[in-house]
């Protein structure tokens, strides 16, 4: 089957569901799911927030600190650590009246390379196109 | 004849998707195909035996259990499971616990994959 | 790409829906979904059933389970049940959307 | 205390979620409740279905059938053997195109006297107001 | 001071509005009133003893041990539990089970009631 | 009545709101809700925020929580703790709504 890719969408805002975490520890997981695979053989996910999904990606959450609960931000630079892509729609930020300067653009504290990418909705349905299976949170 | 591959997320009890789940899965069965469960989130309510079946509320442990006796592959996530505080003993027989990376797996062969976020 | 979407609520995700793009597109109403299928909000069609080039099923154990009949559809919808999912999803579609 | 009134006010379609029927079941277990109070106290509940949760009240309901689980329409007819008064918002049944031929109306086959009230959303406000206690649902 | 019932339907993973309903509890106690909370729906999940306490889930067995030692009762509903499998001996110490016609019955004397139905 | 209405969510429960009538009125926004407070909708504030007669709040955990702060608030919203709903539950208000 070689690389099969997959497109993790979260389209609700954070804390309310517990989904947009479990897309996240979900798509973290693809890291070791070789175990279960054979030789070759690989699964390629891609982050999207999109919709009021976007809100996932604001910085500065707390939940750790006033629920004792890990944050979706913290999440979210687990994946960029891991080079797993993450995207947010630029509509929808700016719909919600969002700035790039309130939202998670990188995890460059935690050592990694790769930047949130900010898309529009056309590159989503591109790539709603390119993958083999759709995941929505 | 295909492979179908369910991720289920939503509770036992509340949205009746764990009901649709189940009835699909019957359904592709009864078709020939072969179907995978993934429980996740509140699903894994699925996941402590000795439920008592009260008219009140949507119980599908003996469903479960038939439709895995016809070879469907139900498997839990091991995390949500424990948070919960559903140990292995409590594990419904058939039923396998896993990391989040089995699902993961599954989807490289599965022909489709029906994702039910929900909730 | 030939895309099932699977609308299980009434109001909170018609926005995905409305934005998805798709050579083939399914839209099979589920749970509360249904009432696309058989309320008229003011006497208008739910605006789900205008999504241009879709097909749109609705599942009949869920409409009844709710007190509606094939009598009650929209005649954009037909009425199908589990056995035809699984064939709309194996023979028909690729992708799936739960919504 | 004497009779205490509660109104249990459900705003969501049936079955997708559990509420509509936790209201259901909560409101009957007022007949009940006395072994928990002190002489000549009472609880007096009112069902209200209101905006989407009209729906509720549609009859005909075949959840038992197909899925083994009890109807949001069983429910109902027990609150009106019981003298649970259930009470259904009109100009909602009227947005949503439902007539009073498709509603649960009574119980008569259940042997009960009380019908459904369909009442205007007028009366719904009235009744918030004389309560003691709320309950959304 | 007064006294302050709680009803609260949601699960324990996932809304935050158990999170919510126990913060509110601890302030309401902290603030000298007596506070009450009756557990119902998914929120018999907090009816199950022994959660491990993962960092990515609300995790609220031990202030909800605290609590019951400044004085809150904790009462869940009895068929709520049954039909998701938690018994009488999964039940965290202090806790209560009795049916629904205890939360009515608190309604009449309580000053406020706060009934949290939500998903 | 004196009525203090906890508003959970975003997108679902402002219709019932919308209806409401009260003496006194009292708009706490509280988990989800919290996003009437800081988001302006294609420049619009939330018509929640229009609501006739009403005091607003906004619990500052669940702001926090997401990522915003009280400089993001709209200046007709007070930020304030789980101490002040409590207060405002035992004295100000005698019935609640959670929607």
């Amino acid at each position: 089957m070689g690389a099969v890719k997959l497109l993790f969408i979260v389209q609700r805002p954070p804390y309310k569901s517990e989904n947009p975490r479990l897309a996240l520890t979900h798509a973290i997981a693809s890291q070791t799911a070789e175990i279960y695979m054979d030789e070759g053989d690989s699964v390629v996910p891609t982050m999207v927030f999109v919709g009021d999904g976007v809100l996932n990606a604001v910085k500065n959450q707390q939940a750790m600190k006033l629920y004792g609960v890990t944050t979706t931000e913290s999440h979210i630079k687990s994946c960029l650590l891991i080079d797993l892509p993450v995207w947010v729609c630029k509509e929808d930020m700016e719909r919600l009246g969002l700035k790039e300067n309130q939202m998670i653009t990188d995890a460059e504290d935690m050592g990694a390379e790769l930047k949130t990418k900010f898309v529009s909705y056309a590159d989503i349905q591109k790539e709603m196109e390119t993958v083999k299976h759709l995941l929505f949170f | 004849m295909g492979e179908l591959t369910l991720g289920v997320f939503p509770s036992l009890v509340g949205s009746m998707s764990l009901d649709f789940a189940f009835k699909l899965a019957e359904a592709g069965i009864a078709k020939g195909h072969k179907v995978n469960m993934w429980l996740s989130g509140n699903a894994v309510m699925m996941a402590k035996k000795g439920q008592k079946p009260f008219k009140d509320y949507s119980h599908l442990e003996k469903r479960m259990k038939e439709l895995m006796g016809k070879g469907m592959e139900v498997t839990v996530c091991e995390a949500c499971a424990e948070a919960r505080g559903y140990h292995k003993e409590d594990t419904p027989e058939g039923m396998k616990r896993a990391s989040m990376d089995w699902y993961l797996a599954k989807t490289v062969k599965t022909d489709r994959l029906l994702h039910i976020g929900g909730e | 790409m030939k895309l099932a979407v699977f609308l299980s609520d009434w109001r909170r995700t018609e926005e995905t829906l409305e934005r998805m793009k798709a050579e083939k597109l399914g839209v099979i109403l589920v749970e509360n979904g249904i009432y696309h299928a058989v309320v008229k909000e003011k006497g208008k069609d739910s605006p789900v059933l205008s999504k241009a080039g879709a097909n749109f099923y609705v599942l009949s154990d869920d409409l009844e389970t709710r007190g509606f009949t094939a009598a009650n559809v929209n005649s954009k919808v037909k009425v199908i049940g589990y056995g035809d999912i699984v064939d709309l999803i194996m023979n028909d579609y690729e992708k799936m959307a739960w919504l």
